[in-house]
């Protein structure tokens, strides 16, 4: 793999770019597989690469029935932070946060990984009270939360809607500044050339069908491109989970919902942060091509459908203009959805399954994208050990049988609430 | 916007009803310990198809009724509309289920 | 329930309105004057009746001497006793108030059969009168409001500007919508700010 | 006197749908202009001969008027100021109007010097996508991006609240049809007659579509007059509704299409009482999609400089603005259009040079007529590069090898300042799209058209690849027909005008030119051939990734002239045909939209309905300071007549109300708490079955406090019920879950327990809801109720009565929030402020104050009464402390899964009491509770503290309830509670959450 460094930029440019090497190959696939991991999303492509980095796997196949990042991982906010208030989703997030660090250097590809702070605002007092208990219980974990108050809020942001005339007047906020946002599409094909220099094979266009099982065993996995055999398997297909698990007679605590999101014209640097509305459900940064990207709520119905409808889009933007009038004038270039795998606590499920050598990475609702290596990382453990990651112990798919859920938002068994 | 056929209603807009999810689990008897498995699979199990899926919503603007509704998750379309005991599945095969 | 003084309970009665209803004209009235009218229809009686037995309903119905709608989204009656079509065996039955409806009924049915739920004080009625109403209608809910498909004496539990209301069409251009006490002053904002393009005049 | 910087030089004399005697004056960078009314920002432009007007998004080229359309990249431009500054705004879809101010954008200091040109020089570096191999280093990203976020972006942002007003609208019709041009005229004249209720929108201020920039002719006579005709007869219909300046922008499910209609944009400001923008929903039986098709270019070497333009568009320019875009014209074409082109401007005045056909055989029907204007036609031949910084000055014109590949004999250059050019035409498949559907290429137009239909948006004309105006309008009316027979409508017959057509000789495909230089693909993203043969080298070669990697058609215009270019070398590249690459997504919106119109007018303290209770005015007019609790609306607490807000006197304030309910007797509005009307005869067993104590028993006249749990076993609210009849119960909810536990209850009742006879009704609306309480509140009771007895016997604990206050019908409840003796007086909403303040008179002789939702915050913790803190969703009754509330004689809601393992952990948190052991400090909500507070992270966690009293007058020291793990709580007394975030440590006492009255005397006094 050809290193990528200004050096090299400069070197081709009088190239006319004509000697850079493709970023990752288009292999033709084995007929075996020691893992198979099923999705080429951010988080297939990092339990992959942590698989041969970490692990010292190597016979790996990624398969992908579309494009490469073409999933959640490429049309997502991008917001990336650690502000969870249980212990399981803390030090998890933590992790995950601590590897996007190191992310762009370890992959030798810019992830744009933009740690310019995640602000979540609160309105009343008892938002106030639940931002200072989970900023608290952040701080007492080593990760990093500032709360402010309005007068600092308004001076980080004066764009806010500070005025009289405001339904639900912001009371403080709660500051991580070690969040931020990536470059999504980056983050895809970093881990895809990553993990392809270490071996990967990554098979686009490939989509998983159907199993063979013997005993408690997936023996084949059977794809649009032909049959595979497999030593073990793993599902990191986001808001397909359900419809994978069904082909193995598997019913999971998992609905797909889309999730919208927004990109505006591009415009001159305007927002700094991530900042979240506490009085509505909606978030917004810059993109740095200037695009304001924001989202809100899921569209609160089960679809595969990546497409959303009005009535949402209606309630995000009136949440947006509740929070930021000044961008009445503004205009959207393009929106879209994704499917969420929305789980029964809000809270993701990476670990072993019913079956013997299937492992699961799913529920990861709206907020698997921050995830991503944290993701790969624990989940490339569990893989190769056969034992979750002290990291990932309590985010089994046991704990609702046990009635130990990781809900943070307290909204029960009801996944479009979360 | 999804248009829903409430039964009594007539067409309107799904941004009227509270959805509330899939229409297919049925609620088990309490029971011992045998039954552990159907209130897991009840509470928290769901088929998630991509295609057909029957599902409940409230009328919760209108004549709050709890409609069920048999949509297409992949590509939205409402196939048919009907009370909560009514089969949907069935009706769309022509056998209709006397309750 | 205690029989109640109502002639003096009527000047006592106070409208979630009466803090904001300013009368007169506004809003773009021009030469032709008004396009709509808007009114507070205060104070009524509204009563929830709940019963699936079809021989009390008939008693009822002649007790009242008032017909019941069997169709979805229909009304029956006039001013003077309306009858609402709410939803299975459930209706609303409103009238301006003058003595007590519920203590009639109450007195002469069983009350595992009739169910009442006095709803008056809970409800805000706003009346919408003009050619210009269905425009404003239009404004704030998806159903379809053409004459064709809403005439008269239909009615509609709908969401109308984010909330939920009864619309119930009187007559082709006159129309009651029944909302929230709670949310009365807001509606009437929106909806004094929705009409004001057609200039309107409050009475 | 107004000096006017420009005369309109570029203006033809006559001809043009623009109207001469209404003279229009705007601004451009500052510089005064004059235009017509009639015409666009663009056109007006051009007419004053302003060829330079942006610079492009990455290299800063210079750049001029590309398109006469919606699908413009280039001319983007900053219209208006102040707080209607608008950025991004297409000169090309703007319309003049008087006084218009616009400004160049993405240059700095000005449009000629703009430093960043540089990039245009360090372009061989700036390839697609350099940015990720690179800025990994020290001193990181985030130092690198703050130079390449300000370099990005295009106009500026706005930092004003809009002075406009937005609108919605929800229509219903038979048939919309989207688009207004022939085939949309054709279509709504035959569905108008056959009685069919029709919507046409069309985005531009009048129908006609590409006839407006057009010289054809229907009937013999130009083809306004049939238009014209037609609106007359439409707008005769009263089925029909015709809706301009309407733009669709995306196509939902249901068959529902939302458009924005542009009230007042072409008003310097919106009229009184008008909107700025209103949005439509539109549910449509079914769906006409007309709406015509795009011209593309064709990617030659520095194809992007001002004075190079859309063929359409130059012919737009005569034809509809009487503009001329240029003196000298070359015309470079791969389709019949480029001597359409050549003729109009020809007989406009323009001086056409060549006409640059890549194409062999050039149609013989033209001969006659380049003959007669003695035009130059190049067969075979191409246009390879151009010349001029700020604008055309000259082309290179080549023959092209039988291969296209390369160049064949000497090329040579000819002066002109326009060129135009046409690449072919891609129909406007977006709406299509966007309702589901999958677009097929067909070779025979070089594009891709509708494929198999997906909801009922049926295509006609140029936008289902039909380019002939005879078969647009045949196809509109025809596909009417259909429709309106599908409708059980009677069909009209409509006469299909007769055209002046030529018969269309097939395109030959022709996407780029072989060359040096830049070539560009997509003008606004400044997206390069180069950029897409490395994209291709290095793997990026799906058309997704394509897009991604090189931003290619991810601009406000989202590539409507770039995309299947790109697409197409991309297919050249892996020498695949081009439905084997396909297109990317097609999403809304179809052109950009503002997010006004989107929040209509729910903005401001319109966001979210306020809600408020019977006796708000009395609140407001008395003192009270509002707090907001969901929707609603409720003092939080009362100051005096003299006092100012402030943290002093809010502290006076709670303290003065929590002292006279506990030493005399204080009156709260609780009308906001949910209450539902609960009838039949299987009530009981419905109560049973919700809450999980036991209810079968509760006599009549009596109340009863309950928990309910949702299905997982936790705990989901609490209230209390009474039974004021055989049949007939009264529940009251917490105020944040009241919708939310009828929803819960309506759903038992219709879907899983349909046998029960049980109805509910919300009858929160309908009750005004007081609570008077304080030791003396039976003084007062007796005075408001003189002919009932109200003593501890006649009127016990836990009662209910349904009585007469001086006439007005009352529920009252004896019931207890705050621990003191206390009746909940509930009277129809419409008496409440009457008997609020009756109350208040009464209660004068025992000094009874209002108090609001603190003072009962402080009372409620004193007393250990668990509320929304405590009720967080994921606590079990148990770790409540209410476990003997849990009936083991019945099954109930919850009761099957509360027993799951975690859920009985005697680890759990539980319920306690903390005092902070110096009686004086202030514990924070929201502070956690840890054994040592200097250990260093991470730290273990014991529990945290969920809501505090920060002065308890009752007690005369800070109090709180919170949570700690059971093992602590058997083993400690002492904790610490720490908030980081405030730099604060307390140690804190555990005690029983009760601290008030343990043995609740008082309330049953
Ligand atoms: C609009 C939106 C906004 C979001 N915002 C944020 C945010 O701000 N912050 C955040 O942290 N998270 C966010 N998320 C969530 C986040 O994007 C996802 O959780 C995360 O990207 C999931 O990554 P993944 O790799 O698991 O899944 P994906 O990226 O979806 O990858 C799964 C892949 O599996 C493939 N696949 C599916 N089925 C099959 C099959 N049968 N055979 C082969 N391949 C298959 C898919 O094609 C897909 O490429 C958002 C999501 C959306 C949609
Ligand atoms: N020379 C050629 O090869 C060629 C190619 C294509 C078209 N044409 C000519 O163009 C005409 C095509 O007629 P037509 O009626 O099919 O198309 P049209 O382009 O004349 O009309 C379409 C109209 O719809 C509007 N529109 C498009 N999308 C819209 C939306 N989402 N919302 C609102 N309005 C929207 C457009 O602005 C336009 O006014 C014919 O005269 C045809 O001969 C010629
Ligand atoms: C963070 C982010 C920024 C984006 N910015 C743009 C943009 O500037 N222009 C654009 O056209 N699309 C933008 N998109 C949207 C993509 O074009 C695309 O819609 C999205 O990746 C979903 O893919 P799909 O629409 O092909 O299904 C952006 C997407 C994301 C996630
Ligand atoms: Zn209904």
């Amino acid at each position: 793999m050809a290193k990528y460094s200004i050096f090299n930029i400069i070197k081709n440019a009088f190239n006319e770019d004509k000697n850079w090497a493709r970023a990752w190959r288009d292999p033709e696939p084995k007929k075996s597989y020691d893992v198979i991991i099923i999705g080429a999303g951010g988080h297939g492509l990092a339990s992959a690469f942590y698989l041969a980095k970490n692990h010292g796997i190597r016979n790996i196949a990624v398969l992908e029935k579309g494009y490469l990042g073409g999933g959640n991982t490429g049309r997502n906010t991008t917001i990336v932070r650690s502000n969870y208030m249980l212990d399981e989703n803390a030090h998890f997030y933590e992790k995950s946060l601590q590897l996007w660090e190191q992310l762009s250097s370890e992959l030798n590809y810019n992830v744009m990984f933009s740690q310019r702070g995640v602000l979540n605002l609160a309105h009343t007092d008892s938002q106030i009270d639940a931002i200072t208990r989970r900023g608290n219980t952040m701080r007492l974990n080593g990760i990093d939360a500032e709360l402010l108050d309005e007068k600092q809020i308004r001076k980080l942001m004066p764009y806010l809607d500070f005025s009289n005339d405001v339904r639900f007047p912001i009371k403080g906020g709660l500051l991580q500044r070690r969040g931020g946002t990536a470059r999504h599409d980056a983050v895809a094909w970093g881990l895809a050339r990553a993990a392809d220099s270490l071996g990967v094979d990554i098979i686009q266009n490939c989509e998983v069908i159907g199993f063979e099982e013997t005993g408690n065993k997936i023996t084949v996995v059977k794809t649009s491109r032909g049959n595979f055999n497999c030593g073990k398997v793993g599902f990191a297909v986001a808001g397909n989970t359900g419809h994978l698990a069904s082909l193995i007679n598997l019913k999971l605590p998992i609905e797909s919902h889309v999730l919208q999101a927004f990109v505006s014209e591009p415009l001159k640097p305007m927002i700094d942060h991530v900042v979240t509305f506490g009085a509505g459900h909606f978030y917004i940064s810059q993109s740095d091509k200037g695009g304001l990207v924001f989202g809100g709520d899921i569209d609160m119905y089960n679809s595969y459908a990546q497409k959303g409808n009005l009535p949402l889009i209606e309630e995000v933007v009136t949440a947006g203009l509740a929070m930021i009038p000044s961008l009445s004038r503004l205009r959207i270039t393009r929106h879209w959805g994704g499917v969420m795998d929305m789980s029964m606590d809000g809270s993701p499920i990476i670990g072993k399954s019913p079956i013997d050598n299937l492992y699961l990475n799913c529920g990861w609702c709206y907020g698997g994208f921050k995830a991503t290596p944290g993701s790969g990382w624990v989940f490339a453990h569990t893989i190769a050990n056969d034992e979750p990651h002290r990291l990932n112990k309590g985010l089994n798919l046991e704990r609702f049988k046990k009635g130990r859920m990781v809900d943070e938002r307290g909204a029960g068994p009801f996944p479009n609430r979360h | 916007m999804l248009i829903i056929n409430c039964p009594l209603c007539g067409p309107r807009d799904h941004a009227e009803f509270t959805y509330v999810g899939d229409a297919t689990k049925n609620r088990p008897e309490n029971g011992d310990s045998s039954n552990d498995h159907a209130w897991y699979d009840f509470v928290y199990l769901r088929d998630n198809p991509k295609g057909l899926h029957e599902e409940l919503w409230q009328h919760s603007f209108g004549c709050r009724c709890f409609v069920k509704v048999l949509r297409n998750t992949l590509t939205h379309e409402i196939i048919a509309t009907g009370m909560p005991k009514d089969n949907l599945i069935l009706k769309e095969k022509g056998l209709e289920l006397s309750v | 329930m205690t029989e109640v003084n109502t002639s003096k309970n009527s000047l006592r009665r106070q409208s979630g309105l009466a803090h904001v209803i300013n009368y007169g004209q506004f809003g773009n009235v021009t030469l032709n004057g008004p396009s709509l009218f808007i009114c507070e229809r205060h104070p009524l009686t509204i009563l929830q009746l709940d019963t699936n037995k079809s021989k009390t309903l008939t008693d009822i119905s002649n007790l009242l001497n008032a017909e019941f709608p069997h169709t979805t989204n229909t009304c029956k009656g006039d001013d003077e006793r309306r009858i609402i079509w709410l939803g299975p065996n459930r209706w609303l039955i409103v009238e301006p108030e003058h003595g007590c409806l519920q203590t009639l009924i109450k007195n002469e049915f069983n009350s595992s059969e009739v169910f009442l739920t006095d709803l008056s004080h809970g409800k805000s009625t706003v009346r919408l009168r003009g050619r210009k109403a269905r425009d404003v209608l239009m404004k704030g809910s998806g159903i379809d409001w053409h004459l064709n498909s809403f005439g008269a004496d239909y009615c509609a539990h709908t969401k109308l500007f984010d909330l939920a209301a009864t619309v119930d069409c009187r007559d082709i251009d006159v129309f009651d919508i029944y909302i929230a006490r709670g949310f009365a002053e807001d509606f009437w904002g929106t909806l004094m700010d929705a009409a004001a393009e057609f200039g309107y005049q409050v009475d | 006197m107004f000096r006017f910087q420009s005369r309109q030089q570029q203006r033809l004399d006559d001809g043009g749908q623009i109207n001469r005697l209404a003279p229009i004056n705007f601004t451009f960078d500052g510089k005064k202009f004059i235009g017509f009314d009639g015409d666009t920002l663009a056109s007006a432009l051009l007419a004053n001969g302003v060829r330079l007007v942006g610079r492009s998004f990455k290299y800063h080229r210079p750049r001029g008027i590309y398109s006469a359309g919606i699908e413009e990249p280039n001319a983007l431009v900053a219209l208006r100021s102040g707080d209607r500054h608008e950025p991004n705004t297409r000169a090309t879809a703007i319309e003049l109007f008087p006084g218009l101010e616009a400004k160049s954008q993405n240059r700095w200091p000005n449009l000629l010097l703009d430093y960043l040109q540089i990039n245009n020089l360090l372009s061989p570096f700036l390839s697609a996508g350099f940015y990720y191999k690179t800025f990994m280093g020290l001193p990181g990203w985030h130092f690198y991006e703050y130079f390449i976020r300000k370099a990005a972006g295009m106009g500026d942002g706005t930092k004003f609240k809009d002075p406009d007003k937005y609108d919605k609208k929800h229509v219903h019709c038979d048939i919309l049809i989207v688009g207004g041009g022939p085939t949309g005229i054709s279509a709504a004249v035959t569905a108008g007659r056959a009685g069919a209720r029709v919507i046409l929108v069309d985005n531009h201020p009048k129908l006609g579509g590409q006839l407006n920039g057009e010289r054809y002719f229907l009937d013999k006579k130009p083809a306004h007059h049939w238009v014209e005709r037609c609106v007359e007869e439409l707008d005769g219909l009263e089925n029909v509704t015709i809706a301009t300046r309407t733009s669709a922008f995306g196509y939902y499910d249901s068959d529902v299409v939302n458009a924005i209609e542009s009230v007042s944009d072409h008003l310097p400001e919106p009229l009184d009482y008008q909107c700025r923008q209103r949005l439509w929903q539109i549910r449509a039986k079914k769906v006409i999609l007309a709406t015509g098709a795009t011209e593309r270019p064709i990617v030659f070497s520095n194809n992007d400089r001002p004075g190079i333009m859309l063929a359409s568009a130059a012919r737009r320019y005569v034809n509809q603005y009487a503009v001329k875009p240029g003196k000298k014209a070359v015309i470079f074409t791969n389709n019949d259009d480029g001597y359409k082109t050549a003729f109009d401007l020809a007989r406009s005045g323009v001086e056409v040079v060549a006409v640059v056909d890549s194409r062999k055989n050039i149609p013989e029907h033209f001969e006659k007529e380049l003959n007669e204007k003695d035009i130059e036609v190049i067969a075979s031949s191409v246009v390879i590069d151009t010349y001029g910084y700020f604008g055309l000055n000259s082309v290179k014109i080549g023959t092209l090898s039988h291969d296209g590949k390369t160049i064949e004999s000497n090329p040579y250059i000819v002066s002109a300042d326009l060129l135009a050019v046409s690449g072919g035409w891609s129909p406007n498949v977006h709406l299509y799209c966007h309702s589901g559907g999958e677009p097929v290429y067909n070779d025979s137009i070089e594009a891709f058209v509708p494929g198999e239909l997906s909801q009922n948006g049926h295509s006609a004309g140029a936008s289902r690849g039909s380019f002939s105006l005879t078969d647009c309008l045949q196809e509109g009316h025809n596909i009417a027909n259909t429709m309106a027979k599908a409708l059980n409508l009677e069909v009209a017959e409509q006469i299909i005008p007769e055209t002046n057509e030529n018969t269309i000789v097939p395109i030959e495909a022709l996407w780029r030119v072989p060359g040096k230089g830049k070539k560009f693909v997509d003008l606004q993203d400044d997206v390069t051939e180069s950029d897409i043969t490395l994209a291709h080298r290095e793997g990026y070669v799906s058309v997704e990734h394509l897009k991604r990697y090189t931003t290619l058609g991810m601009g406000t215009d989202q590539g409507k002239t770039s995309n299947l270019n790109g697409q197409a070398i991309m297919a050249q590249e892996k020498s695949e045909p081009i439905e084997k690459i396909g297109t990317t997504t097609f999403r809304p919106p179809y052109t950009p939209i503002a997010l006004g119109p989107l929040a209509g007018r729910d903005i401001g303290l319109s966001y979210k309905h306020t809600r408020r209770s019977a006796m708000h005015n009395w609140h407001k007019q008395n003192g009270a300071i509002f707090v907001e609790a969901g929707q609603w609306l409720r003092p939080q607490y009362y100051l005096n007549e003299m006092e100012q807000p402030s943290k002093e006197n809010m502290d006076k304030a709670i303290s003065r109300e929590v002292q006279t309910v506990r030493t005399s007797v204080g009156l709260v509005d609780v009308s906001t708490l949910g209450k539902i009307d609960i009838q039949g005869k299987d009530s009981a067993e419905f109560l049973n079955r919700v809450y999980t104590n036991g209810w079968t028993k509760l006599p009549i006249g009596k109340a009863r406090y309950g928990i309910m749990l949702r299905e997982d076993g936790l705990v989901f609210d609490d209230g209390t019920t009474s039974r004021l009849d055989e049949f007939h119960y009264f529940m009251t909810t917490t105020t944040s879950n009241a919708a939310a536990v009828l929803s819960h209850m309506e759903y038992y009742l219709q879907v899983q327990w349909p046998e029960l006879d049980v109805r509910v009704t919300s009858v929160t609306e309908q009750w005004a809801a007081m609570a008077l309480a304080g030791p003396k509140s039976r003084n007062v009771l007796s005075k408001l109720l003189p002919t009932i007895n109200v003593d501890n016997e006649s009127f016990p604990f836990m009662g209910v009565r349904e009585v007469d206050i001086e006439g007005v019908p009352a529920r009252i409840f004896r019931i207890s929030f705050s621990g003191e003796l206390s009746y909940e007086i509930n009277v129809p909403a419409d008496f409440g402020e009457f008997i609020w303040q009756r109350i208040l008179e009464v209660g004068k002789a025992h000094s009874i104050r209002p108090y609001g939702t603190e003072a009962m915050g402080i009372m409620r913790i004193e007393k250990g009464h668990v509320a929304g803190p405590e009720l967080d969703g994921r606590t079990t009754a148990a770790d409540l402390g209410l476990q003997k509330l849990l009936s083991t004689k019945k099954d109930f809601i919850g009761s099957k899964m509360m027993d799951r393992e975690g859920l009985k952990d005697k680890n759990r948190p539980r319920l306690v009491g903390l005092v902070p052991v110096d009686k004086k400090s202030r514990v924070k909500s929201g502070a956690i509770l840890v054994k040592d507070p200097t250990l260093a992270p991470p730290v273990p966690k014991l529990g945290h503290v969920s809501s505090s009293a920060y002065l308890s007058p009752t007690l005369g020291h800070p109090i709180s309830l919170g949570f700690v793990s059971g093992d602590i709580i058997e083993t400690t007394k002492k904790i610490w509670a720490v908030s980081p975030l405030h730099n604060e440590n307390h140690e804190l006492e555990i005690t029983d959450p009760v601290f008030y009255d343990q043995k609740s005397e008082r309330l049953h006094d």
